[in-house]
């Protein structure tokens, strides 16, 4: 029967403690243990924002409505796109979405995928489309970087688009500027997945040529939350907005000329079109939207570089240790972000095991989705990592494979 | 207000972080590096806290507004479930965890949650399995659609068709064909009911399913539900249960002895999660058994040693929808409010909700165009003389208007759910409120086109917004 | 809004707590309970939610609007400080845990915090020791003419006066009654300053010591203090530094190397926790090493091994002026906010403090009066034609008037204090709104007089509300 | 120099986890471990709540006055007043200030103190008196309760009060009425220190005939917070409005005669008034008092009743099971609410010391105040403790005393 507050919070507190909570944190694989400024649970927890809904009746509720028009212009300078939607579940619906509308874009079924776009998102875009007439092609990686030659190879009038990430699951940064060239050659759309909290730094999928930008944005202020929720981003030119899935918030102006917001483009949805829609989403991830943009606010363009450069030169850091420990080497043919990938002499499950038990999340081992990659391990450093963490974590892997 | 990007001051800061501790690196070859640094605003961090704040109080919501928006459950959420989707055991859980090897010891509590909240779910609609994945209603609905298309395939059938009455939510139809279905639309009858006479007629073997939404959208329940499900049966088609008005029978009826097979519930509505200006929501997927063995992996599974893990090993599966365990802390807030009502305090929800719909039912009836002047359940749908004057009239008394134009077979409809967690005195306002603005709109309709006048900006030129196409400040 | 009592409705719950899992107790002798339940509103969650929040939107406040109120340093509060105040083992902590055996051991970070602020503001005031009792700066100060009383005490003399400039804030000469002393008032010269010649002729043996603040009321640094110290000290009167203005000389100069024995500071105001509608704040009382034995007990002490622990064994203690050791999680607070900023990050805020208010001052300065022209500290004092016009009228700007008819001693006084948090777009505002109210009160008065319209009531009768005395509704 | 939020956060994150957060708390003397509805802390973060200062300007501090108007409502309520100020410091300093406030009202310079009012309260008083013309006569406890024959012995017409306190610090309660009648027969005020959250149940100040009524408000709504900020509530009858400490708030009208909240009778205060002032106090716990009045919103008339009741109810199970521990007594002469005192056959600071190794506070010894009470402790018991708990507790006690 029912409980009062004290008893389920209790219940409850005592559930979260099981829970670990003190483990030093090397895991990533696409979702990060990046530092979220107080301001931005200040901000998100304003009752007026965490307690409306969709806002439908835009004069009573500009608030929502502007927040989430300054977010889809955050995304669209950070991707450097034109126009961006209000939000998708995450970053792996997102891909899903963003290749369906390559679809509807070109009228073409055939899929190129890069081998080092996320495996988890890899598996879910299949498994929305099993029942579709989609065909992929999975082109494996070169050197820990896209294969142009095999990408140029399937490369024809047939194909919808190429789905690219970077940086890619392995951790390597690439430039994928000629690859857009190609497909754009052939009529066929680029879409990258992208890490935005990388973008403080790195090429933007508008600089590379890419034609749809998507990507996960829990690194833009959500906590981890052991899977969600997270925030689906995604960003286009202009010409394709109309074949964009997901709510759209257009500035306008009201009956006495003064600047407001509303939904707009509602045409493409499912409440007006139904079974034509562009997509079936309807309730979205608004309030992560409104974190991502608190955050991005609060670091600014200073700061999204800053912190950007940190993880950058702390994976650096931890690279140069880690690769000093006998047996163990790190992947160094192509330049990586805060994320690479380490070979260790021993099976990585039974070590990040005892690395556990030493506190730490040490990575994350690649064997579970590349089988010939059975040493393979990809490890990430966030700003969150101090020095001192990264010290202690490379001796507790040398002593774990040596003692 | 001022865009955020048009206070931007060059040099001002917000959140600063911690100088470099490591030795500088070697700058990444240039080809990789965007040209210019991302044209965020810089701003200290008054402005960004004075900006936002002055943003939330822009909008109306339930914390501070009577919400009775039709077919959202806008009901009030017990704050504590707040604080407990703060808890750092649950807040700060990397999902990877559980997938390494001791990891999964330090998830205990987390998956106990899923497990718990699938058994949860099972006992109140009746279903035998479910998935947390789905991130929103529509998203069970595509994941419930796609577990209907393997069961077919698993039965080396490929049907072509979903049923929908022209009353259901449009993400029905949506989903469905975006899982690679053909729609057909079943209208309704005279009573607001789906026309079974019609349906017969569609229902054919090359039907995969029946959606439905039960109650409807026009806040009926279908009466012959079990007739409707007997003949889908026959036919070899499944039952799907749109589980958004779930708040109307809660501990009343289950979905799952009402002969449905697959259901999707939004717990953002129903089980009182935030709705958080549009999301992020949860729509937990439920099945009949003999659709278990295809529900998306990975499974939480709770061993004979009492401890909880995650299975993979579905052969049968539709594979991944999302990419871990959804959105867990909607989840979590769902549950501990379930944990809090109890039983008795889920009945007494949905029976407060039938009885708040109907309160302003009866109290309507003669001000407003009933089309199906029946009870109604947890919401009502009335049609008056202009829906968005309506609507704009109550914004200036404070009121969040109710779902307008929808459901599109009743002209000029005002889709009314106060839930029921409003008090008598805010309905009787509402209702107040209401009488006035069908007063007004037969005396002085000029006066209702004017309004709303309270609030930051008037209505809004919605044609424009769609012809610049202004959707964000580049 | 309606009271919340009003609101109230037979049989409404909000908090439920859990049913007794205890046997029943005996019930207690009737004449010890009260005779009817207290008449608190029965509410539902919702009911209490609803009215808070709404009430909250009645505010003014300084994360929604300019809040220059004078002496009362409105800046910005970093937001972490408050998540901080909310960590268990802060939060949780019970004050008297220290007081048992073991006990200490379990409270280690809080008495750190203690120490180490107690430090801090040693070496920003130039003090050598600091009790953080005082739960504000009235009580600071009221403790600190207690220590004065006491080192007197000390001396065999009994000294009866207690010399308070006339720009002196209230507080200052009502502490000093309260403490058992006669007040005589300084007035101000024609500069602001203190009127050293008058204060010669009082400045006798019966003085037990000057109270002063510098920066003062009017926004002048005393220029010449060490003359009047010197002369204080001269007649075994001690000096008294009231802190509420230190946000002008953070980093720039020191009260203790001014001359003056006694400071507090107002933690709420130059340490940046944020004033709670009024309270809580906290003033810790500083003194010279002659006063440090008489500091109030308890003191907390690190000991040779690291451990910090609470002195009780003061013989020539005031006493106990509190409770425990103050407003903890106030003095929490500003300890982190102190360990953001630094000592860069200090002397930044004055700076930027004495800026800001110069440049306000500089450009009001040809539409008002301003009574002292010359460049002011951390705020300016204006002179306006009506205070009060111009204050309501900045209320429709939507701006928090500054300070008015204080200090007395300037005629419609507008005592304006920007503080450092705000930015250039926000002054240029402000000071485009004053000049507009400075225009409208020589054009037409009357439409001042109007103001304010966009808030929830309009002026109100304060006569009636003397009169009435309706403090409760009973 | 400064540094980040994230490292200031992690410094005090360290400093707090080294105080205690699982001993189970059974330590009262004044400062209680209750309950705290989730709704109080989400209330009282209202940014414009506690970001705005003492509403000076009313028309645009309603939400502050309201407020206040409600507390000083919701306070007369609970003590059986007349009229209430807006907040004083803490308990302590408002028994000080109502003994100033006796002394303005009735021109008269002695104070009789019970010895059963709080010492912690006591030494305050007495420190800060100590320049001031007050003669303090200590009236000493019988069996617990106030002394009847005692206290008439003492009072005549040079007694300015007599201050009581209910339930007293041993946790006794009393039946004031009487000693009410024989001070007012001589012209003397009663000012009676409360407990706020007993009178869920007990007898009120107001139906005891107290003329002042004071205490500590932490019981309503305010966590431990190691000692501070607290609240110190004061009320009183209509008459001796004016000579009351502290801020008022008061309804009013508008120019358009809507109602509306103001501070009122400020001819009484320190910036109006300066030496000649009622007290000295500016700066109050306006947002401790604002979450009083939400707290007592929460629970209500009912659940403040079902909360006291709680407390009395697991107290009495406490003593039940402490009492059956050989060479442990439980004082009995009075009822007591949540609290009581407890004889133990060994010093108590020991005993203690010991129970905290087995995670429980178990109690306040008295002997730090009272020289002669060497082997008693106080208990107390809260609606948080569990059966559970309280069982433990006992097993506990017993096991550190006998094995
Ligand atoms: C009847 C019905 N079905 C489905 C949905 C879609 O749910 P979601 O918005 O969570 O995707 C809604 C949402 O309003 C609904 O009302
Ligand atoms: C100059 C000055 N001194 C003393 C005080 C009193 O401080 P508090 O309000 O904290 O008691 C103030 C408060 O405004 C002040 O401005």
């Amino acid at each position: 029967d029912g409980k009062s507050e004290f008893e389920v919070m209790r219940h409850l507190k005592n559930l979260s403690a099981k829970n670990a909570t003190d483990l030093v944190c090397f895991v990533g694989a696409g979702f990060y243990d990046h530092y979220i400024p107080s301001v931005v649970d200040h901000l998100a927890n304003r009752a007026e924002f965490y307690t409306a809904y969709t806002p439908y009746q835009p004069e009573c509720s500009q608030g929502t409505l502007q927040a989430i028009y300054e977010y889809q212009s955050a995304i669209c300078r950070l991707t450097g796109m034109e126009i961006a939607n209000a939000s998708l579940y995450d970053g792996g619906t997102a891909l899903y979405e963003a290749l369906m509308m390559a679809r509807r874009i070109t009228g073409r079924n055939r899929v190129l995928v890069d081998d080092a776009v996320s495996p988890i998102y890899r598996t879910i875009i299949y498994s929305y489309t099993k029942n579709l007439d989609i065909e992929f092609v999975e082109v494996p990686v070169q050197h820990g970087q896209s294969d142009r030659a095999a990408i140029k190879k399937h490369l024809d009038d047939k194909v919808a688009c190429i789905i690219l990430q970077n940086p890619n699951f392995f951790g390597a940064i690439d430039d994928h500027s000629d690859i857009s060239c190609d497909a754009h050659r052939v009529g066929a759309l680029v879409v990258e997945s992208a890490y935005p909290l990388s973008l403080g730094l790195l090429k933007t999928p508008g600089e590379m040529g890419a034609d749809i930008a998507t990507g996960e944005g829990q690194s833009l202020g959500l906590p981890l939350s052991f899977g969600g929720p997270y925030l689906g981003f995604m960003s286009t030119k202009r010409e394709f907005a109309r074949k964009m899935p997901g709510r759209v918030v257009g500035e306008t102006v009201d009956t006495n000329n003064r600047t407001g917001y509303c939904l707009t483009l509602q045409t493409r949805e499912q409440h007006i079109r139904r079974e034509k829609a562009t997509s079936n989403i309807c309730s979205n991830e608004a309030l992560c939207a409104l974190r991502a943009v608190i955050y991005l606010s609060c670091v600014g363009k200073e700061g999204l570089a800053q912190v950007a450069k940190l993880n950058y030169e702390k994976a650096e850091f931890a690279k140069s240790l880690i690769g000093k420990i006998k047996g163990v080497s790190v992947k160094k043919n192509s330049p990586t972000f805060n994320e690479f990938t380490v070979v260790l002499p021993r099976d990585p499950k039974e070590v990040i095991a005892a690395m556990i038990e030493k506190g730490f999340a040490a990575g994350f081992p690649l064997t579970r989705y590349y089988k010939d990659m059975e040493n393979y391990m990809i490890v990430a450093v966030t700003e969150k990592r101090t020095k001192e963490e990264i010290v202690c974590y490379a001796q507790s892997l040398e002593s774990v494979l040596w003692s | 207000m001022e865009l955020i990007f048009k206070k931007s001051a060059p040099g001002r800061r917000c959140t600063r972080f911690a100088k470099s501790d490591v030795p500088e690196a070697r700058d990444l070859p240039a080809k990789y590096l965007r040209i210019a640094k991302a044209e965020l605003p810089e701003l200290s961090e008054l402005d960004v806290v004075r900006h936002f704040t002055n943003l939330s109080r822009m909008n109306f919501s339930v914390d501070t507004n009577f919400y009775p928006l039709g077919s959202c459950t806008m009901k009030y959420n017990p704050k504590f479930t707040e604080d407990i989707a703060k808890l750092e055991g649950f807040a700060s859980l990397h999902p990877l965890l559980p997938q390494l090897r001791l990891g999964g010891l330090l998830t205990q509590g987390a998956l106990e949650v899923l497990y718990c909240m699938e058994e949860l779910l099972c006992e109140i609609t009746g279903m035998d399995n479910f998935t947390m994945q789905p991130a929103a209603g529509a998203h069970g609905e595509l994941t419930g659609v796609m577990l209907i298309a393997a069961y077919h395939r698993s039965k080396n059938e490929k049907r072509k068709y979903i049923l929908v009455p022209d009353s259901a939510h449009g993400t029905n139809p949506a989903s469905a064909a975006i899982a690679g279905y053909e729609i057909i639309n079943i209208p309704s009858n005279e009573n607001g009911l789906m026309d079974i006479e019609h349906l017969k007629e569609k229902l054919t073997e090359d039907v995969a399913a029946i959606m439905m939404t039960c109650p409807n959208t026009l806040g009926l329940f279908e009466t012959e539900i079990d007739k409707i499900a007997k003949l889908a049966h026959q036919k070899g088609a499944l039952m799907y249960y749109d589980g958004a008005n779930l708040n109307a029978i809660l501990g009343k009826c289950r979905p799952g002895d009402l002969g449905f097979d697959v259901i999707h519930l939004n717990l953002h509505k129903t089980f009182s999660t935030p709705h958080g200006g549009g999301g992020p929501g949860a729509g937990p997927v439920g099945v009949k058994k003999e659709l278990s063995e295809f529900l998306p992996v990975s499974r939480v599974v709770k061993r004979d040693d009492g401890m909880f893990c995650l299975d993979y090993k579905q052969p049968n599966t539709i594979g991944y929808i999302a990419p871990f365990y959804g959105n867990f802390l909607v989840i979590l807030k769902a549950y501990a409010y379930i944990l809090l009502l109890g039983k008795e305090g889920l009945i007494r929800t949905s029976e407060q909700a039938v009885l708040n719909a109907n309160y302003i039912l009866a109290k309507l009836n003669k001000y407003f165009t009933s089309p199906y002047p029946k009870k109604c359940m947890h919401e009502c749908v009335l049609s008056g003389v202009n829906a968005l004057d309506i609507a704009k009239f109550l914004i200036d008394r404070g009121i969040h208007p109710p779902t307008i134009y929808f459901p599109l077979i009743v002209k000029e409809a005002l889709m009314i759910e106060p839930t029921e967690t409003e008090s008598k005195e805010t309905l009787d306002y509402f209702i107040e409120c209401m009488i006035e603005a069908a007063r007004l709109s037969k005396e002085n309709p000029g006066a209702l086109k004017k309004a709303p006048q309270t609030t930051p900006v008037g209505r809004l030129d919605e044609t424009k917004a769609a012809r610049d196409m202004n959707c964000a400040l580049l």
